[in-house]
């Protein structure tokens, strides 16, 4: 019945303040909301406290361009197109961001017990490794789990152990709580129901942790249409803050059903952005230099966008060129 | 569309049809990007048909027609039993469900230690930051089984690890930090570890004690050359031989059903 | 590839052995596996140790039928069509069967705990109750929890505390792990994967929890099929050990998409059991004098069943009466 | 269909009613069967229209056509937002997400405790076992405001439930079961509490230490007639008068749309 708050890609940006934490949909280099990305970067947020599964290219340019106070997470590279992020490694050797690791398992742990209200998960995963060894621990190193900062938990992680059953020892590993979350989606409804085709990744978790949501929509379709099939949607719609339609606004990550990852985009990105001059130009060209979405699509091409369109039965691009031999 | 002549074969080609081979039979594997795709499809196109894939970003069983480029590609979903997320499918490899996993590194120890967060120190920065764990460490731990395939080159197989991302045999017990043996780590929860590790010149396993031994090299190679490529003092009086070299088949699947494209098979 | 395996109800229900634990798909009168209910009846099943999210008419008939040594759950009940388990309150106050409850969030911790590999969930849910009496562990005070019986944990809860975050009071919950769980599904595919339509209750934490799986299906279905929308899909062959094609399989209860529950049934099966004499002559009539599914759906009759076949676009029967005035 | 003249209205629509009238527009409303049922769709056509239901069998939000008869129903799917299940919505409980929420009872006492498991005792036997808690407990600690609607009788309104399924405004704090209040038990966790009781004689609420008083009797009853109906020494001092009674077109929404089958509207 109510339409949820409909508002700009920039307004929604403005809304995030320099060291708020925020995490977002998607996984390594598909499905992250790149539209708001790029804005974020534009206006100069500083000093954010990005928490999250898994990283990507996304980690890298918030990296490249000074964004990140803190980067929370098990990961961060571009796949197939470029071996690590180049600017994470600099910015994380220079010390000028501080990097916490944890596991894969972990950071899904984290964000499941946010999402449900916990203040912590219980794993088995990663024991015996040394994302537990206790000087290993930069946010404590750095005198942050004081608990004043509430979205820094007092522990990294603490011992635990059961004998309800076997006598047993694991981990709980604290809750992510980020201020917002923003989501790539391929279907919102006019009041805020999200549907998620193919893989969910971590979007749910990382969606019901936190405390505001934001949606960039490829497409927002009637509320009822969603509600036809109500088991293959993921999130109603009070979870839901604002929503933005933006089209092709993961590019150049890819989106199923929608359209492929830009991997040429990307690999271009990593090859000219090893250094922070490299990342300068490439900033100013592709992002500080475009002034909205449109811009920026435009700026591509529609021939590099239908490349990448995703075939509607396959529910991605067979046009694209991936390999030595298509 | 393969340049290679009958016979002949490449180095990457040896690394996919080593680790298919460690495939059994309606084996549970998860697979990461590159390699391990190769490897699972090819196993299940020979001796493990009944073999079930899960990527970690949230696909089981998928029956692609198209080669995945990683584990969130679109390709992975198509004709899987379930499509979810990654909490579904770390909680099933928890819950012991996971036989064999396929898995990298940028370093390895003697005890099958892995390395792929920071070379040169970590705290308060190390001197070269790397990509991070990823699923690597978890499914490590929880997995029967796994098989580690890697670049062979001295300063890659040290003594000791600069930071153990992911647990071999021999591993920290926090707080102490005090190295025991893999199972007094994980207790209950203890179900297996480093089967074998794959390089583009052997194939190394692990003895009683959890200590890396020479099993096979490769065509090609010698155990002096391989001991030649580590930093440690190998064991190299259990090698088996030679690794049995790719067949015809296995080439001709690989370059005209499974990468025909040449994405990772360039 | 494989084909599961395909085995009689009598064959299926004849694995399972007196003092098993088990646990069944649906929720309270929905989507309950009653082809196999009756059948575990019929072959005189006795000291099965049933733990369940809620039970239903279901845990009534075992609990009339004296098969039941130990319930664990939170709830029995007929919804709308009789207002408790009479034979489950005669058996538990006669002290012929162990009732251990917990609150429906805690049953479902239960659950979550086993089919993640934990030994325990932890909640805030139900705190200040007598669920958590210590006086009122009746498996405690049985003498039960010595470790000895592996389906029993050696603590009813456990209290917990945390300071990750505020200072906070929570409970760990064990972890369930059945011997069995027997569900009804929509739709099975030839290699085991299970779609469940509508509200997938705790299915899922069901069956992952288990040690091994027995799905009777309303219909066995092509596995490509269901792999056409794998998103549909709740669980992956590897968890299914055999697969009955058991048409009406749920009836009294119903199933979503396929039929309704059978209110007037149920109704009649309460009025007619809430004594001994009065269940043994209803079981008589219904289970042991009944020599398999067929026969009872023969004795039901065609246009029992047809009132209550579900409308293929509303998902429920528009013919089968509810009220005073349909 | 219904035969009731116009103005006249039954005890169950006025409780239907009352209870409608506590849900504030946007809510989120948990629900069982049965009167909460009509609460919340009653409370969807009037003042409501943007509250939210979710029934704890798994769906969230629908816009049922047919009156569900429990909230396992195929019903309560049709046009929902979500339909999936209790693990889901469960923990949108936990993690603060509902508002309010309709619950029932067999006893309750005057800090709000309600017993649904047992009558007479508990272990090693009780003298009558009912149902058990169901997601009462759940609900009621961890939603905002709850309502329950029960009848009245002076058995049911006790000084001190026989077994306290579902927490009232002082519970026990264990191991020691010292009676405190609930703030103290649920600590960071503390949302609020049991906000009305409405009966078929009278509306009850709580004051700022957690015991009941009389908030308003039903049309045709007094102050003293419920204090015959309650074994307890109940506040009649903060009576403010008069349930107001059903509209007629509440009473037409109750009859005509939302249980034109006469399911609980016999």
């Amino acid at each position: 019945m109510t339409q949820q708050k409909r508002i700009s890609l920039k307004e929604a940006a403005g809304l995030i303040k320099d060291g708020d934490a925020i995490t977002f949909s998607g996984f390594t280099i598909w499905r992250r909301p790149f539209a708001m990305i790029y804005e974020l970067i534009r206006q100069g947020r500083k000093n954010l406290h990005l928490m999250e599964v898994n990283g990507g290219t996304h980690t890298d340019m918030f990296a490249g361009a000074g964004a990140l106070g803190i980067w929370e997470s098990c990961w961060a590279g571009h796949e197939l197109y470029g071996k690590l992020g180049a600017n994470v490694s600099r910015r994380a050797q220079a010390g000028e961001m501080l990097v916490e690791d944890y596991s894969h398992v972990h950071m899904v742990c984290r964000f499941a017990a946010g999402s449900m209200g916990l203040p912590y998960y219980p794993t088995y995963a990663s024991l015996g490794t040394d994302i537990l060894n206790p000087a290993y621990d930069t946010l404590g190193n750095a005198g942050l789990r004081d608990g004043s900062n509430p979205k820094i938990p007092r522990h990294k992680y603490l011992h635990a152990t059961s004998d309800f059953y076997e006598p047993s020892h694991l981990l709980h590993i604290p809750a992510a709580r980020p201020d917002w979350c923003i989501v790539q989606a391929q279907l919102v409804g006019e009041e805020g129901t999200i549907r998620i085709n193919g893989q969910k990744y971590s979007d749910e978790e990382a969606i019901k942790s936190a405390e505001r949501v934001i949606v960039l929509a490829e497409s927002v379709v009637p509320e009822s249409a969603l509600r036809q099939e109500p088991e293959r949607n993921l999130i109603p719609p009070y979870f839901v803050d604002y929503i933005i339609e933006v089209p092709w606004g993961a590019h150049p990550t890819g989106v199923y059903g929608n359209y492929e990852v830009d991997g040429k985009f990307i690999n271009d990105y990593y090859n000219r952005t090893k250094t922070q001059e490299g990342f300068d130009a490439w900033a100013q060209e592709w992002i500080y230099g475009v002034e909205s979405h449109e811009e920026y699509l435009a700026k591509l091409g529609i021939s590099r966008l239908e490349s990448l369109r995703a075939n509607p039965m396959l529910k991605y691009s067979t046009n694209v060129k991936r390999g030595s031999r298509s | 569309m393969t340049k290679l002549a009958p016979g002949e074969y490449k180095t990457i080609d040896l690394l996919a049809v080593a680790a298919a081979r460690e495939v059994n039979d309606r084996d549970i594997v998860f697979a990461g990007t590159g390699l391990p795709m190769l490897a699972i499809l090819l196993a299940q196109a020979t001796q493990a048909p009944d073999a079930v894939c899960i990527y970690e970003a949230g696909t089981v069983d998928g029956r692609p027609v198209h080669l995945p480029t990683s584990v969130g590609d679109a390709r992975c979903v198509y004709q899987s039993s379930v499509t979810s997320g990654l909490f579904d499918v770390f909680n099933q490899l928890q819950r012991g469900k996971v036989d064999l996993a396929f898995l990298g590194g940028a370093e390895i120890d003697q005890y099958g230690n892995v390395n792929t967060t920071a070379i040169g120190g970590y705290a308060p920065t190390p001197k070269l930051r790397l990509t991070g764990s990823g699923g690597n460490p978890d499914i490590n731990a929880l997995a029967k089984r796994t098989v580690f395939i890697m670049v062979q080159e001295k300063r890659r197989f040290k003594e000791r690890v600069d930071y153990i991302t992911s647990p071999g045999w021999r591993i920290p017990r926090w707080p102490s930090g005090e190295l025991v043996h893999k199972r007094e780590v994980y207790g209950d929860k203890f179900r297996g570890g480093v089967s074998a590790v794959i390089t583009d010149m052997a194939v190394f396993r692990f003895d009683e004690e959890g200590i890396m031994y020479l099993d096979t090299v490769h065509p090609g190679f010698t155990p002096e050359d391989v001991l030649n490529n580590v930093s440690f003092d190998l064991n190299i009086s259990r090698c088996r031989g030679v690794t049995e070299p790719p067949t015809q088949e296995e080439i001709d699947l690989l370059y005209h059903k499974i990468d025909p494209e040449g994405i990772f098979l360039k």
